[in-house]
């Protein structure tokens, strides 16, 4: 059933490519005016790097976690997928994951790129891509409760960005710093321990959440 | 008023037999000013007392960033006048031109980063001239993309068009962005005339090469153009025989 | 042809308000299999109202809707709304491949006939804001023929057709109940069929007597 | 005629308040991100600080160009007021008029909040305002011109980045370049005067080519 | 009652293409004062295009399109198509207050006396989101009592009308021809006025012969 379920997301979103590309667009675009706007030197681009493209990851994820609920719910699909699939879970989890594969998983490809242009060294690339391997799904997962509590909200946009907010911010302190710490070649096992521990929490909690979310959502 | 030249200079019928009888002597011009411009440039001319054989470079580099600019113009203007008089020969010719100018953009880019390693000591700045001709490169490409979105042509025609236009302010920025902005790049040296500060032998080579690139370009683009009347004009009878159906 | 006819809805006193006024109370009617209903009623007497409360896409202010139980599961009747539901980025196959009908997604043969079938057979691959407004209604009606549902629920389906589309549509609509199936349909228009179509007024409940 | 459009707009506009706010949160919360994602440390924040208001500023203004013309476009208002106004510079000016009344000026408004939170002197958060009150215009009279020529397409968030961005780097590069200068203690009126032409050059070009987009994608 | 019948608008072998593909050519007509011409065709034959193209909303292929000039500058139709251009977040009111209607801003009154002659008295303030779709319609409609203009040129305009609705549209249609209007329009159903009604009919062009 998740199978078949994660099919049809992947097709949904392959017809419409170019939104898929939007966030990836905007991940790239807000990056590469951070040059243009700080006074150009690389050793100032470098200290700021990490920062600069985990806050473009963490806001390209955000924009994108409309595609997830709000179309479905608009032309009735999402109360016929919960109502006929006889596991919400699927239809939850199935939305997640091809939310991250769409969303997070270019935007990991895409990073040691962007890192390159922001001159950070080997070290910190390395620690990027990890660090947003581990962080990107659980900016999904967080993001697919808020947005399953706000897709039938007229002022969806606002809340949920109220809402997913600071849950995302611990993530942002821990991948950013991990990043920084590679940088200068200090170890980082911790950040990147915690970060896993969130990683399983959320996927452990997060479906039942979501899918008791939407459930609200649809009365 | 007589207004027939007018008529009958935009009529695609016209410019295909033109540029066909044209085109020949074009690539042959502009393939012998190549070489004799590769032929001074490479070998017959003095090496620069700072760059060293790096110099060679802007024998490329300067006519690409040169028809990069001019080709704009070109494309800009053919879509101005195909917008206002609704001229469909000058919105293929801005069309065949953009193709064009993107990639002497792209070679511009390209040799100036290649050639900015061994003088700046990096590939890229982000200093006025060089963002602005990157912007340049990104005004091309949105002109392509922006045409290819709309299943119309005519319409098509007309909203890239309008791009175009606009982007035209981006031209002088680039031209004037080394006066204008203490930059990292070279100012001007070919455009004062009164006191040349190339030696003669080098000045002779760069314009040789700007005058082949050009005509090369403008061999591409009638290429292009003839295409794209060929393709718009499908059903006419005159294609039909000339197409050999 | 089902002999015997079974009742596929049955409303009970049903009521629904909207922003504090009440559009109507103490509505019941049964829906058989093989009849077709005509809902009647002025602009804004809540005929789209009732259509969207039975298919659940609004909460009734009181009274009961029971749908024909199927495995116990209450059956889901296809309901094409104001709205084509035709989604203007994706072709015409598309919107029917890859939009649920009835609980499943089709294979493509039923789609390309159904699609023959209501005179797009030149769009299959033509996305559907190329669409003129009829074709773009033919495409949401395209979906009646593909969904194996007992009940189909019409808000005002002829809307946009051209008289041959029309014509074509009641000869949808005579064949599935003949065929046993259920219909309920607005239309402020006359519906010719062979036999003739009850009709259900909505009238205004008036707040003077609550 | 410009001034009834214009109160139409407005009241639009403030009927669906938060689509007001949205580009504001947007605003408020990117810029608040860096200071946590970015290793603390008040010297580098404030060299960054600039950089990071302007691009936030023109991510927001980017983002809150859809609400231009989209709505009016698909239920048909656009070609009526088109049409039976008589006066089509009118209806575009009104459109960018409150487009910067209401996203822009929010943001001129606000910045000075967040221009304190990342610890920039008060030189540079004076001549943050004056370029953000300078730039802003800008934004929204070169962004009219994009969305009129993508708002008939579906691809249009994509295309509308790749067509308007390029066109909106000089202002962040002069606005940012200012607001450092100025944090500096240098004199920053040459900044000001480009950033003055270029207000001046796009108000006079604008309108024409935002009502000759319209049309060309009405059609 | 105008005495003279004048020429308010005059096609001359007007063409138009989409997406590479001749809908019509060769179509002539002139519309008189106090005329009343109903285009018809089937769904997708090329009404719409053709009501958009008269209007400047649609580049023709080919051909002439020569409206009455009222002080040298040609007349401005109103044109109301398939969509009603009524905006869900503003009220019934605010909806006519502030869009323009041939060329001018509207006082209170008129429009509150359009409102009630459309029956949406009560609705004044109502935003129009909450309308159903006849009301909605009906807002859309009431422009045609404000406008002052010699034409109207109107795309299906009894769409989701009820049967009162339709009825008065026609009265409204027949009326302001008798005061020397013209009016072209489309619809798929019957126009019952008083005087015949000119139809036109559009067919498809031949690619065959050209
Ligand atoms: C990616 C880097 C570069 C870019 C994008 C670039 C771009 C341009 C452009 C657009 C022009 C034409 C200006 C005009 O005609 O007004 C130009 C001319 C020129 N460039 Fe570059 N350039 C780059 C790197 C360099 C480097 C590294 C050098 C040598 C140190 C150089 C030397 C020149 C010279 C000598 C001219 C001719 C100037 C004149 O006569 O006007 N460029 N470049
Ligand atoms: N934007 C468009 N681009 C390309 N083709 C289009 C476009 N809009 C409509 N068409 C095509 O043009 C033809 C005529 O469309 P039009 O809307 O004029 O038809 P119509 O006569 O009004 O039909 P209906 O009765 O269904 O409203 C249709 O075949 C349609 O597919
Ligand atoms: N979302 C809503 N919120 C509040 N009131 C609404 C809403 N939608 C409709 N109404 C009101 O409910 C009433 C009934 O609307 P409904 O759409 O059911 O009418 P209808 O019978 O379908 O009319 P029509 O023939 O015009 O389609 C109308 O008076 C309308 O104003
Ligand atoms: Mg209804
Ligand atoms: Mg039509």
């Amino acid at each position: 059933m998740l199978a078949r379920l994660l099919k049809r997301e992947l097709l949904r979103h392959w017809r419409c490519r170019q939104d898929l590309i939007n966030p990836l667009i905007f991940f790239l675009i807000t990056v590469s005016l951070f040059p243009l706007a700080v006074a150009p030197g690389s050793e100032l681009l470098s200290r700021i790097g990490s920062g600069v493209i985990w806050v473009a990851a963490l806001l390209a994820a955000m924009l994108s976690l409309e595609s997830m609920y709000r179309d479905d719910y608009h032309d009735g699909t999402l109360e016929l997928l919960l109502l006929q699939s006889g596991s919400p879970f699927s239809v939850v989890m199935a939305k997640i994951i091809s939310h991250w594969l769409t969303t997070g998983l270019p935007l990991v490809i895409m990073s040691p790129l962007l890192a390159v242009m922001m001159q950070m060294n080997s070290n910190a690339i390395g620690a990027l891509m990890l660090t947003l391997l581990i962080g990107t799904p659980v900016l999904s997962l967080i993001g697919s409760v808020g947005m399953g509590l706000t897709v039938g909200l007229r002022q969806g946009g606002v809340l949920l960005s109220l809402l997913v907010l600071p849950l995302y911010i611990p993530i942002l302190i821990f991948g950013a710093g991990a990043v920084s710490r590679a940088g200068m070649g200090m170890e980082y096992g911790g950040q990147i321990a915690f970060m896993g521990a969130f990683l399983l929490g959320s996927l452990s909690l997060v479906p039942i959440a979501s899918v008791a979310a939407i459930k609200v959502s649809l009365k | 008023m007589n207004w027939q030249w007018f008529h009958r200079l935009s009529s695609p019928k016209w410019f295909y037999q033109i540029s066909g009888r044209w085109l020949p002597w074009i690539w042959i011009l502009s393939l012998v000013l190549m070489a004799a411009g590769l032929y001074q440039g490479l070998y017959n001319s003095v090496v620069d007392y700072q760059q060293g054989n790096t110099v060679r470079i802007m024998y490329l580099h300067v006519p690409a960033a040169f028809a990069s600019m001019m080709f704009y113009v070109i494309m800009a203007v053919a879509a101005a006048i195909g917008y206002i008089w609704r001229i469909k020969l000058a919105h293929m010719a801005a069309v065949s031109a953009a193709p064009v100018g993107a990639a002497m953009t792209f070679l511009a880019l390209l040799t100036g980063a290649l050639w900015g390693k061994p003088m700046w000591g990096t590939w890229w700045v982000w200093d006025a001239r060089l963002t602005s001709e990157l912007i340049l490169l990104f005004l091309y490409l949105g002109f392509m993309a922006l045409h290819q979105a709309f299943e119309d042509r005519e319409v098509a025609d007309r909203a890239a068009g309008v791009l175009a236009m606009v982007g035209i302010v981006n031209v002088p920025i680039i031209h004037y962005s080394v006066e204008w902005w203490n930059t990292l790049h070279q100012g001007a040296t070919i455009s004062k005339f009164e006191k040349p500060s190339l030696d003669p032998s080098m000045l002779i080579a760069l314009l040789l090469m700007i005058f082949a690139v050009i005509l090369f370009c403008t061999a591409i683009m009638m290429y292009r153009m003839r295409n794209e009347v060929l393709s718009r004009e499908h059903s006419k009878s005159w294609v039909k025989e000339v197409i050999g159906l | 042809m089902s002999p015997v006819p079974i009742s596929v809805l049955k409303v009970d006193k049903l009521g629904i308000r909207r922003s504090e006024r009440w559009l109507f109370r103490d509505l019941s009617f049964e829906l058989k299999s093989g009849e077709v209903i005509q809902v009647v009623g002025h602009n804004g007497a809540g005929k789209t109202s009732l259509m969207r409360s039975l298919c659940g896409l609004l909460t009734q202010a009181e009274g009961k809707i029971n749908w024909l139980e199927i495995n116990d599961l209450p059956c889901l009747p296809l309901f094409l709304g104001h709205l084509p539901a035709v989604k203007p980025e994706l072709t015409v196959f598309e919107n029917l491949k890859f939009h649920p009908i009835a609980g499943r997604f089709l294979d493509d043969e039923p789609i390309e006939d159904a699609i023959e079938e209501v005179r797009l057979g030149d769009y299959l691959e033509t996305p559907a804001r190329y669409l003129s407004a009829g074709q773009t209604r033919r495409v949401g009606l395209a979906r009646l023929l593909l969904a194996d549902t007992p009940c189909w629920v019409l808000d005002e389906p002829f809307t946009s057709l051209d008289v041959e589309g029309c014509r074509w549509l009641e000869s949808q609509i005579e064949d599935f109940a003949a065929k046993g199936g259920a219909v309920l349909l607005t239309s402020h228009q006359a519906v010719n069929l062979k036999e003739t179509i009850r009709t259900l007024e909505i009238v205004r409940f008036e707040e003077a007597l609550c």
